[in-house]
């Protein structure tokens, strides 16, 4: 075991970090910045800055340098998760294209697809969309039934996709869709890239409990898409959607960790400040539990994250560790959320805000992490995978 | 022996319930929800509880009131929380019970005859922010017949007509909204069927009811206790009903056997708390000398079951559960406010050793 | 709601007090009196002093005059049940035939089979087994194979029982087996009543962790039992037993309920008396957490056991009901097991006596309580019931 | 970076696994366990021990030892707990420890090489029934050179040669078990797999080593926390491996999903316990700044994890895993005692918690 990086990865760190401080306005780390401005101002702003950062060459860090990444290691898109997250850099507005869409069409696209797709998500200039989950297919994705019928020289797409990232600012999506009515479950699905600015293609936004919209609904009402407009082989979607899926088997959760362990010191600094019973909430034992237990499990986050990282630089295979990192992080996260509401107690249940409607970002966060258990594969099915393809366990 | 509720306190519970199905449903709630900025205070539905007695329960006879029990209003509360009902009425029939508690015959002949009838809104505001509210630290200090203090969490404040509210040695106080020094300032809450606010008293006139904040802690504790076990049961049954429709993988999500094992763990744990809740209510009417342990118990068990089968309703309705257009997260967030309110589970159970080890 | 009993029910309940004070060796509440005897010699003394409870009139409480019993409501069973434990009575040496057989004979039994099995529970001079469980037919207690051949005028049985509550002690054993291989499980099983001192039956002490034998193996070796030994029909008994196991639903867990609030206040007394970091273990903020949760959970037990019994008393359908009631008293206990060892922390790890073998009644009830959500349908069979059979979820 | 095993670590891991395979395999351990009056220190084994180097693993080459760190002490431990090993291997390795951290070289020179080579067994006697064990409530006190003071639950105490003992400003010293005023009372055991006794010093001549008492419990609480990541990951493997084949009701145990859920939820707990446990033995080689954190999560988990994969191998191997003959509980009653060896999981979280709010 040996946790130091060595010199060309430490002389990465340091020139990300002389970069990101020189460039980051400092105002975006002042408290309650990015909730002062509204959701499209703050949008605009994130996505300016990610072509920026482009520009300045640190986008695609580890796509090979052929596609206009940087060939960095395992170890370098680790620090620079960690550097990006502890700069208060803010999320990427682009995290469907750079996670998923781009490695599978490395692997699966063809040479037009490379050439266009990719430059324009490393310079962030198309916001990609993921078009999945349905009404009627959520945890059960195979059970989709957006169909796209073959015209001829063009598909014609009729459906409705659910819990899309983005949907009101996306300009693209890439969609499962069925090709072939009659074929099984999984067979005759097809991966169709779709502008979403096409005719017959409606966003809506869908309104969390947080009062937010994260997330949309994005109807396709016979949508024409070129033939060519399509990822992989006619009726292969299901095997590339797998595929792209797995591109996150190998990611590291050092975002998650230094992003969440943020929000313990702040919960922590919360509980020196508000006073419970003429106390600090500090010294109510109970939280402090709490709090040695939320420590206990994000610093083990960080562990995680560490030995899959290994396991990607060694080259081994890592099977369906992504499932516990899923869990990890998810439960681990919505932990912490109870955590601040205890901490803040009834006063923690207040809102904020002309219409009363304003949230604190840690109000948030402990209402977004109900639903972090749920997308992406939610807990029941993470386990299932553990159980049955970690541990063995029959079906 | 008997430990059920009574054939009238059944039907009680039906009329309440009917009357909201018909009157008061999902609807009407999310009317109240989506105005953040309105007053929460539906008129007709507080019409309903004054014409069908739903104010007057424990408002003894004399004063135009049913003369029951907190069993009674037990059954209210556990509809109130089922269906995440709006409004005042917690706080005003709270009030109504400070005054019956600890006031004089000449206070009770003034008020609770308005409180039986829906002609006033009262609220309880004693919680004075990150002070010890059970006593020591209650919101006002008292100088020469004038209170002064601030209460936080204040429920339906902007529309009360008068507070009670205490001072650090255990007295209560009625003062009147309209009184000089009364400053009303609303926040937004999570929970939207309810309307929070800050309250502060500056030499505020205020007029000494007596001295039993813990019995009216203990009504309000009961009470919270049974809207929470309300909201669970209603959360576990909406639950289960989905889960029994919805499909993946080609059969019922709730025919999936870690669903179902916790869902079946909810099952007691709720069952268990609405024992609880009741029993309490009885303790209380009835002086058991368990009563307090009683009170305890249930506040810190319905506080934790309403948390954890809001949570899971969320979890097993899947995606849909998340959604503002679900009326999930009314219930939700319902149960974490009142899992706060009145001291959460820890607190509780804290209680509870100390009785434990006396 | 009203608590309180009626007059006639206090009148049992004062009497009955009183009978219990005067009768019961004082020596009995005497703190660790129990564990200072051997095993036989205690099985003996709390044989005998049922026999003289019977004999005072004292047993069969809620069974039908006709049959001897009390014929006392389902509140003087509680009452019954309560006082007992309160008055360190020891726990009845013939639980299976008093709980389970003698109401299924009043059912399904000959008249024959009335008038001496039923008296003789009465007086405990027969000691009765149950033999369901075998090693392949544990949860699902249809898969049982031990088989008993009709050779005319007898019965030829051969197979192996096993959790054998009191198999060293059994006089007499109500038994499954199957009567006829080719039916499907659950028909061709019959309900044979077998005597243990028979040619051919061996018992054997089952070792539990604990190091004490509470349970059993039986095996049977071509052991001929008369045709009449059977209770119900042949190939009827799956049936049999399904109403058989049905006389615990109604029951009430005021025992467990006074026995566990006892064990409750040891604890407590324990958690005074121990010195943890200089401090009395009982200022300790986590075990005192544990121990309000531990007294919520009983005292609902409390209150589950009087629904129970206004249900029985008001003569409503009970349901499914004994489920809720098993996974709440077993959970209960094994925290309260749990919580016990979190007290006594380091030094309840110790053992005592000669051998280094002697337990603490405290420390065999936590190891014990292990095997409470095992047996008698374990917990997730409980659940599965609770889902399938109340809440109505679909197999 | 890289964080892992190096492949030197993973044979060793072998080397010890194999060993304990072919000759000290559960018949061997169920002879020790069933032995309760017996010394618990097999002879054949602690031989294996001094020969296969693991006694000497972290003592200095000088004096006869490999020279290694805590991380390989570590695979050690781990291979202990996963077979539920008696002996006292563990006392020992931490006796030296604390006259390698805080002995003089002379010490170090006198009994380092015996404790490499096997030719003494040392422990730690520095728990104070009731006391505060880590510093002020130490189990000693001091005069004029000599020790008096009782120490409750030492392990392997009537087979040692000298003990490492505490006094209350932190240091530690040396008592040799022949010394006078030193006298071992045996007690028994619920895990069997250890011996344990209540050693009293009166007057006791003894030995000052230095004042590490701290690095003492650190070692002392990653080592025990890596062997009951051992116990935890041996456990689940070993439910596993029973309901892929133990059928119910015509299919394997194993398949049924509530089961599945809460082996999963297991697998991940542990497999996180084990990166803790390895990681807090890495910081404390390498001296990380977050070191002493390291080892507060590593004991904290690994004592969490390892309650609850033994207790759930007793309740899903269903009855067979609650028999005496069954090793189940072996690994259950170990895993309870190291749950409180060094701190429970609650102590090492309140630790965290004075860390996080400092």
């Amino acid at each position: 075991m040996d946790l130091s990086y060595n010199a060309e990865d430490e002389q990465f760190r340091s020139e990300l970090r002389g970069w990101l401080e020189a460039n980051i306005p400092r105002e975006w780390s002042r408290p309650g910045f990015w909730s002062s401005l509204d959701r499209e101002e703050a949008f605009a702003l994130r996505r300016d800055w990610e072509a920026r950062k482009a520009e300045a060459g640190w986008a695609g860090i580890s796509w090979p340098t052929e596609y206009g990444g940087r060939g960095g290691t395992p170890a370098q898109k680790a620090i620079y998760d960690e550097e990006t997250v502890r700069a208060s850099v803010p999320y990427t507005v682009n995290p469907l294209g750079l996670t998923f869409l781009a490695p599978s069409v490395m692997v699966f696209g063809t040479e037009e697809q490379k050439k266009t797709i990719i430059p324009d998500l490393l310079f962030n200039r198309v916001i990609w969309c993921q078009g999945f989950s349905e009404p009627g297919a959520g945890s059960d994705l195979a059970a989709l039934s957006t169909r796209a019928e073959d015209q001829g020289d063009h598909w014609l797409v009729n459906g409705q996709k659910v819990w899309t990232t983005n949907a009101m600012h996306g300009d693209w999506i890439f969609t499962l869709v069925r090709t072939n009515p009659d074929a099984p479950r999984h067979a005759g699905i097809s991966m169709l890239l779709i502008d979403m600015h096409a005719e017959g293609v409606e966003a809506r936004p869908l309104k969390q409990m947080s009062g937010e919209s994260e997330f949309g609904e994005v109807f396709f009402t016979d949508v024409r898409v070129p033939k060519s407009s399509i990822l992989g082989p006619v009726d292969k979607g299901w095997e590339v959607a797998m595929v792209l899926l797995s591109f996150e088997r190998g990611s590291s959760a050092m975002g998650q960790y230094t992003g969440f362990r943020r929000e313990l010191d702040q919960v922590a600094a919360l509980a020196k400040g508000r006073e419970r019973f003429g106390k600090p909430a500090a010294e109510d034992p109970q939280l402090r539990q709490k709090l040695g237990a939320s420590l206990v499990e994000l610093e083990l986050l960080k562990l995680h994250s560490l030995h899959i990282l290994t396991a990607v630089e060694q080259g081994r295979e890592l099977g369906f560790e992504a499932s516990m990192t899923k869990l990890q992080w998810s439960e681990a996260h919505q932990d912490l959320g109870e955590l601040f509401l205890d901490v803040a107690e009834l006063s923690g249940q207040e809102t904020t805000g002309e219409d009363f409607a304003g949230l604190d970002p840690l109000q948030h966060s402990a209402l977004w992490s109900r639903s972090e258990t749920i997308w992406g594969g939610s807990s029941q099915v993470q386990r299932n995978v553990v159980a049955e393809r970690v541990l063995g366990l029959p079906r | 022996m008997y430990f059920a509720l009574t054939d009238e306190q059944r039907d009680l519970g039906r009329t309440v319930r009917d009357y909201l199905a018909d009157r008061f449903g999902p609807e009407q709630v999310r009317a109240v929800y989506e105005d953040a900025a309105g007053d929460g205070h539906p008129a007709e539905l507080w019409k309903a509880c004054a014409e069908q007695g739903w104010l007057a329960v424990t408002v003894p006879e004399q004063y135009d009131g049913l003369g029951l029990g907190l069993l009674d209003l037990a059954v209210i509360a556990r509809a109130w929380g089922a269906s995440t009902i709006p409004g005042p009425w917690l706080p005003t029939v709270l009030g109504g019970e400070a005054i019956r508690i600890a006031g004089s015959p000449e206070q009770q002949a003034e008020w609770l005859p308005k409180v039986a009838a829906g002609e006033v809104v009262l609220s309880i505001a004693t919680r004075r922010e990150g002070g010890d509210w059970t006593a020591a630290g209650a919101a006002c200090t008292e100088s020469g017949g004038t209170l002064s203090g601030t209460a936080a969490q204040v429920e339906y404040a902007a529309v009360a007509d008068a507070f009670v509210t205490a001072t650090a040695d255990g007295r209560l106080w009625l003062v009147e909204a309209a009184a000089p020094g009364v400053t009303v300032v609303r926040t937004g809450g999570l929970d939207r069927t309810t309307r929070l606010a800050t309250v502060t008293f500056a030499d505020s006139p205020a007029t000494l009811l007596g001295d039993d904040l813990d019995s009216l802690y203990g009504a309000a504790m009961v009470l919270t206790a049974n809207d929470l076990v309300g909201i669970a049961r209603s959360a576990l049954t909406r639950t289960v009903a989905y889960d029994k429709e919805r499909e993946q993988f080609g059969r019922p999500v709730g025919s999936f056997q870690a669903i179902k094992h916790a869902l079946a763990d909810l099952h007691v744990a709720v069952s268990m708390a609405e024992h609880g809740a009741l029993y309490a209510a009885y303790a209380l009417d009835s002086g058991q000398p368990d009563a307090v342990q009683a009170v305890h118990v249930a506040k810190s068990k319905a506080s934790d079951v309403a948390r954890d089968a809001t949570a899971a309703m969320i979890q097993y309705l899947g995606g849909i559960g998340y959604t503002w257009e679900h009326d999930a997260h009314f219930a939700f967030k319902r149960a974490k406010r009142e899992e706060y309110a009145y001291g959460d589970g820890a607190w509780h159970k804290e209680k509870l050793a100390q009785l434990l080890l006396a």
